[in-house]
């Protein structure tokens, strides 16, 4: 069902971690659903400088966190806001079809981390 | 990369003295068991010899078994057939909160058509509250509907506790029995049921095809018309080869049982150990002794069992996480959430159900492989720390 | 001795082609297509293909393909299904009096629940009176099932005029197209229909599976509850080596279908003309021309069908009298009885039903046999002169 | 679902025709229905002398039909007035379940060709 390139993210998914001091926290889901990933930031003159994820979740939200993070990172903030599911789920060759809904999920919580930052640093 | 199945409990391969018995009613003694002619008496006979196996193999008469297309049609066939035939008598059915999707399902199905259903809950380790079920009984109460062995936790369920419980009352008992045949004993008479289903694909047969028991002397409606197959309860030209191949996995089964069983318990109780050893916060769901000898059921703290059945899966080993049947589902299973497991715990479940032709060497090589995975998804997990 | 089997209409050998598709379903490729893993995976896409050529053997798309158990729930699930979903709009179903026993014993069972049923009759060659069907149309009927051929006597009936003469009405079509498919032409287009019942023994398929289709926007009930599989109008764990076989049966049917049908007619047409300059005081039951290309059915006056077939199948000739599904009942079959066969001719109807692999000295030996046999039991009879 | 012996008795029936000047003659059954036995008989000194049969019916009526007139030659009329249907049934071996209606029909025919007989000779 899903995708070998999906299957390849999932199994070696890049930036994997905490940013101890980063810039904006963004943090989406619920245990209890199944489905929990949160993104870090660190912006430097409005770029994206470092992405990193902690996903607890299917297979899918892990492949799209780690695939939203790397899409962002060396983006400009706006451009990383206009980042969408499709351009995340066609990055992993596709999601099959019971799965869409988690391709909004990552970009959704890098947006939460990016409006974190905005909040946070009266952007 | 050597393949590695523990997932037995969704469905099982045919043994091959199984495919080898039905082989030649594919292409040679194809006849319909209809006909009159000698192709149509080859498979008349053919049935009439699969229906004593698989009577013999219950304890109980051949009359009795009515061949289906499968577990989900058993179960409808049993529930809907009881409660349409006695619905004057009464309509209300007691059934359990942790049934199969095919009995709960239907009993919803009669709840809209204005029966009344009682689902009764189970502990945290998934045994039965009698007490409530006992409570539950009502003078308009006609049937009781009990799994034997719940498919997800493997939990076995007090049967003949329920019929003592009945003994005098005009009650009928069905019991899901596919996933306990072939696992653990299965007398109709030691059960004290009226009714219990079976499919075949759960114990080495072909799929496409099960069996109702239906004592002697309890009456239920058809689900389906036609010609007059099996004493007009279950119409439609009868599937020769997978009746013959459902038989002799049947009789296979009856045979090793014993030996089965205990291999497969042996190997269950050491994979449970390990796993415990060797990974830290971990949880085994179901009842650590009253359970099917195949099933390790287990949650596996701030992970998502998904993620870890593929990870699993790309290493060549085949695991569940919950049930097969509602596993396209993204729900946390009702099985889990009956057993009240922490919301730590919860989508964290693995399933692995052992057949009697794994390995102990197949089971140590998958321990160490969930270990890696564990270890690889915790540090992925927001709510680990960072290892 | 050889065996010559002249009863397709009853069932079919299993292809050689079809079995060897099938078989590594069985021990290899055994997967619940449910499961996430790459056993299940297997499955998944063998059930995806299998749909895929289905839908095409009709002109159908995968998505209008439901897997059943075979011909019999096919019908039970459209006549009922159909039926309970849209009774808040009418309640009125017209079917035939020559329907199998899986379209009538349902429509039976429906008029029992409070459906109102037309049975349409047939003239003397077995052809539904259309005038008398267009006569039955109600402003609440919801349903008209009409069989698509005959299994008895090889009519074929004019589904697509039926078609027409809704047209701009919400009644839903059914046709039982479990003779028809592989015979002559079945695309759901071209005939109209919004439900078309299949089963796969049939045509050289495996028994224990079918198909319905459904059009795309027709609403059905389920028969059935449990998982959600075939979208949750069919719930089970499928089949999968019997799907697999049914759907190479489909292919392989529709891609020989000119050939085998020319050759089957062929030997229909020289089988009749061979017998009615052989054997005197016969009849042709049903239409000359609108008939099955591999069906014969005809009657010996003053002779009883069943001791003709016992007599046929001594000698290693396998055919039917009436349909298989009735035969171990002795009432005249209800289509004799419908197209008002003489009581001279009533009892003593033998079908013969042709398969592709049948041949014209087959042809030519069973009717050397059946000019003895007539003649042996006419000598018997008190209604012929002594001889 | 036969046994070879009604098999047998049916593929190679004895005493099939008419008695031209018979004694008595028995007719049950009815084309309707699909099933008709004739049965003929020649008696001398209260013996059965002689015995025939025409039958249109199932293999099982045809079967019986010879049974009964082979068990009845030689007999006496009572004798053959006691002829049972298990007798003849078992004489066949035996008959399928759904057939056991037919081994009456035979001994129930000479009945009716015996009471003819009675009924013609005064007996
Ligand atoms: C307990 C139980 N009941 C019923 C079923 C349904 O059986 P089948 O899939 O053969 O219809 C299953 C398996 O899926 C099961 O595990
Ligand atoms: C016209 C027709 N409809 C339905 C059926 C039922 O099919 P099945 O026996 O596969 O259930 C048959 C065959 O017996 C048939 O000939």
């Amino acid at each position: 069902m899903y995708s070998r390139k999906l299957l390849e993210e999932f199994t070696n998914p890049k930036n994997v971690g905490v940013i101890e001091d980063a810039d904006g926290v963004g943090q989406l889901g619920n245990p209890a659903d199944g489905d929990v990933i949160t993104i870090y930031i660190k912006v430097k003159d409005g770029v994206l400088e470092d992405v990193k994820f902690k996903t607890f979740g299917c297979a899918a939200a892990i492949a799209t966190s780690s695939m939203v993070t790397q899409m962002a990172k060396g983006r400009t903030i706006e451009e990383a806001m206009r980042l969408t599911k499709e351009e995340v789920a066609d990055a992993l060759g596709g999601l099959p079809p019971g799965k869409m809904d988690c391709s909004n999920f990552a970009p959704d919580t890098l947006k939460v981390a990016i409006e974190d930052y905005q909040k946070k640093h009266k952007v | 990369m050597k393949r590695i199945y523990l997932d037995h409990s969704a469905t099982t391969h045919v043994d091959t003295r199984v495919l080898e018995a039905m082989l030649p009613y594919f292409t040679e003694k194809f006849g319909n068991a209809s006909s009159l002619h000698s192709f149509g008496q080859e498979a008349a006979e053919a049935l009439a010899q699969s229906r004593e196996q698989v009577a013999a193999a219950l304890g109980a008469a051949p009359l009795e078994i009515f061949f289906t297309s499968g577990g989900t049609e058993s179960d409808n066939m049993a529930i809907k057939g009881a409660a349409y035939m006695h619905s004057p008598q009464g309509r209300h059915i007691i059934t359990s909160v942790i049934e199969h999707p095919a009995v709960l399902r239907t009993c919803e199905e009669l709840e809209r058509e204005g029966f009344e259903v009682t689902y009764v809950p189970v502990d945290g380790e998934g045994i039965l509250d009698m007490q409530f079920l006992e409570d539950s009984i009502r003078d308009d109460t006609i049937l009781i509907s009990i799994m034997h062995a719940n498919n997800e936790i493997g939990t076995i369920q007090p049967i003949n506790e329920i019929n003592e419980l009945i003994s005098g009352r005009k009650i009928i008992l069905h019991t899901d029995a596919v996933q306990s045949v072939g696992k653990i004993p299965t007398d109709v008479n030691e059960l004290g049921v009226d009714m219990l289903s079976i499919s075949s694909h759960k114990l080495h047969g072909p799929k496409g095809v099960g069996a109702l028991y239906v004592r002697s002397g309890v009456n239920i409606r058809p689900l389906v018309q036609g010609g007059g197959h099996e004493r007009g309860l279950r119409p439609g030209t009868e599937n020769i080869p997978g009746i013959v191949g459902f038989a002799k996995a049947m009789s296979i089964a009856k045979e090793q049982l014993k030996e089965d069983s205990m291999h497969m318990q042996h190997l269950r109780d050491s994979m449970i150990e390990k796993i415990r050893n060797k990974i830290a916060h971990v949880m085994l769901n179901g009842h650590e002794k009253k359970r099917l000898p195949n099933n390790v059921n287990m949650s596996f703290r701030h992970v998502e069992g998904e993620s870890l059945l593929m990870l699993l899966d790309m290493n060549g080993v085949a695991v569940s996480t919950g049930s097969a049947c509602s596993s396209t589902s993204q729900k946390a299973s009702h099985v889990l959430t009956a057993i009240d497991l922490g919301v730590d715990y919860i989508h964290g479940s693995l399933r692995f159900t052992l057949g009697r032709e794994n390995t102990m060497e197949e089971i140590d090589h998958v321990v160490n492989l969930l270990e890696e995975a564990v270890m690889k998804l915790r540090q992925i997990s927001p709510f680990e720390e960072d290892v």
